[in-house]
């Protein structure tokens, strides 16, 4: 279904359900969906799972939803920054469960799951403690470690420019995990800075086609 | 009165929910593009590589670079965007389509799709996008005359045919009836020209009736 | 290594070797690099592996070097076309070997390649002919076919511009397999209708970058 | 006299040839950027999505949508491109970055790296895109002292840390010599402030002496 462009990003985040993996994007600040993590916080769902690169910076955004009790588990590639006090404190305190991705293997499992993959054959991490207790196969002279997808209920995503059927295109490096997530979550909300008119974005560089997304909102 | 192959593209068209993503396959399905209201902002996808494609182009509109997957000039809506043959069928694959429309030499009472092939020995195998399709979109209808020239039914209990896909259609359109394939049996939603007892007769699959 | 710009398709497919595996782009002529494939006939490689969506149209392209006999096998989705008689007449004599692919399978396994992927567990074609004799795993209630990626030693394929780099854009329908054959392919060979200096291009646009393209040529 | 953190990233630099596509991993082997030459036409690759990096970024020009791994804000040179993760990490992972700087904790003598967990039972695991840097690089280069504060050598039989790939490092440029993990073992290329013997005496790794 094309997508809806929501008035409030309280609407675009309406809905979500305790228990849901939630996809985040963004590296680092880039990209991140700050506004929607906000109004994620103030809709009250609990118990997430959270998928996002990193787990959280200083005590806004990300941060301030895990300060919150609201998230069970991180998946993540790098949890430890020098402002991840925040997750580093849950962590420590037992409070919270992580489970450590290699960056690559974060991207491409959800990309699986986007593109209807049901396991894929990874190089990376053979022979290191992230691949221990899974699946090995060697393939033409190679080892290969066999990862599954990462599916989410909700895609949380900050992109540039939305048209309104729904059309992403991003900014830079602050493209990062949204695209991919894009296509792994059942619910697709994008926060971008604005809204044009249908037509108005290059068909040829638009990144993320509106068949991706469910609910766009300015913010 | 049996439908022809536009009455059965409205048909088709008429059980399109407005803001789908769709694919209509090659030849008679590509009909259905004309039935489908202006307004009901309904996305075709043709797994070349587009999404809001528009319609045939004609004259000076003919552009070599844009083409459906039937290989046919095509034209650009507003909001349309391109991506790559991984990326389209990833698309297709992810179970992100809503709907695509295929024809058919076969479909089986649990259906089981059988379009690629006629298993003739000396037939040269071309499956192109079709497998993809079968498996991928979240409904698949099918759309085909019901009976083959020589009389034979197209809805059958199993497919004679090499498969394209198990268990993946959901309705059949055709000529003289639709149906829907469910859990518990083939369901006749509405006859055209044909009685559903006539019907039951000519095929060889068990048919439930629709309730209410 | 950054792209070479050649004066010439004669010195753009330079060097390709008999037995080589070569990845041709296009969907019917949309995007088929013709005068790479007329180069590559006049250069004279045989005992050739072809991976293309078709089997050639007419007389001309790949019909031309399948005429020649300088084709030992096709893998490709849709060999039978209208037009596609110099491949039929071939296959009828037994004179080439043929290997149907999905076309979603078909572009994932070259994507595959290009990824450093083992293999993938997919969909497509459960209990059809052409899943017989290979893997078959269920995976969360579903089954999945194992299928292996499909490198080429070349990739020959058309875009629409290049910049002095390599880095390429492609135009609508056009684009199709160039950008999964461009990672897919050891030396990729890029036909072009423009190469433009390097820094016109929008980088937010740009659809296959530099690093996947060995040489450009415009033609 | 023993190279400073400048000085090695000289050395990495001198090796690594003009128009080759380089990912340099956060910290030190950023440093290598300062020293390759203007006209060598070196792209450089940041994880996060980019190619064709620019140095950082100071003043109006600092975007927070333009970062480097590091997240440090960075330019963007002409010719640059921009990928999402999934397109960025298979380019990584499929082997065409030509080479890779890494830091590291420990190298074995056969080219396995440990570069992003001490061991200790209560640091927070954290590996970013180490290993898919790792396995994917034509070349991996490592560049650290040889070293540790406490006196104990870098350069090992076995790595005591958690691994972060398996025989893929090529190369190992420290502050005392550069070595090449070959086939045959651990080959010392050039030494500085330290003699050869003296090197073997410090190090449990057997080492080759360089022919030539």
């Amino acid at each position: 279904m094309t997508a809806v462009c929501c008035d409030t990003v309280a609407e675009a985040v309406a809905g979500i359900r305790d228990g849901s993996t939630v996809l985040i994007g963004g590296f680092g600040l880039a990209g991140m969906p700050v506004q929607l993590i906000d109004a994620l916080i103030g809709q009250g769902a609990t118990d997430l799972t959270v998928v996002s690169n990193n787990a959280g910076n200083g005590d806004t955004g990300l941060a301030a939803l895990l300060a919150k009790g609201r998230v069970r588990k991180m998946i993540c590639s790098f949890p430890r920054q020098s402002d991840s006090w925040v997750f580093d404190g849950l962590y420590r305190a037992g409070r919270i469960e992580l489970e450590v991705v290699p960056q690559g293997n974060l991207a491409e499992r959800m990309r699986a799951a986007g593109a209807g993959i049901g396991a894929f054959y990874c190089p990376t991490a053979v022979g290191t403690p992230l691949a221990e207790g899974k699946e090995i196969r060697e393939i033409e002279g190679r080892t290969y470690v066999l990862e599954y997808p990462i599916k989410g209920d909700v895609a949380l995503i900050g992109a540039h420019r939305s048209d309104r059927m729904g059309n992403l295109v991003y900014r830079k490096t602050a493209r990062n995990f949204g695209p991919v997530m894009a296509t792994a979550g059942e619910l697709v909300i994008a926060q971008v800075s604005e809204i044009v008119e249908t037509g108005e974005l290059d068909p040829e560089a638009i990144v993320t086609p509106s068949i991706y997304v469910d609910r766009v909102v300015a913010a | 009165m049996s439908l022809d192959k536009h009455e059965m593209a409205a048909l088709v068209a008429r059980d399109i929910r407005p803001g789908s993503f769709v694919n209509l396959g090659i030849g008679q399905p590509t009909l259905v593009a004309d039935h489908l209201p202006a307004d009901a902002g309904i996305v075709l996808h043709t797994e070349n590589g587009m999404l809001n494609m528009g319609p045939a182009a004609t004259g000076a509109l003919i552009d070599p670079d844009l083409i459906n997957a039937g290989k046919v000039p095509v034209t650009e809506l507003p909001g349309s965007a391109y991506f790559h043959h991984a990326d389209s069928f990833a698309m297709m694959r992810g179970g992100h389509l809503d709907v695509c429309v295929l024809g058919a030499f076969q479909v089986s009472a649990r259906g089981d799709l059988a379009n690629w092939h006629t298993g003739e020995p000396d037939a040269i195998p071309a499956v192109g996008g079709a497998m993809d399709l079968a498996v991928g979109a979240k409904n698949v209808y099918v759309m085909m005359t019901l009976f083959a020239k020589d009389g034979t039914p197209k809805l059958v209990p199993d497919c004679t045919y090499p498969l394209t896909g198990l268990g993946c259609v959901d309705r059949v359109y055709t000529d003289l009836a639709t149906f829907v394939i469910a859990p518990e049996g083939v369901v006749v939603r509405e006859t055209y020209g044909i009685t559903f007892a006539e019907l039951g007769e000519r095929l060889a699959v068990p048919l439930l009736r629709l309730d209410g």
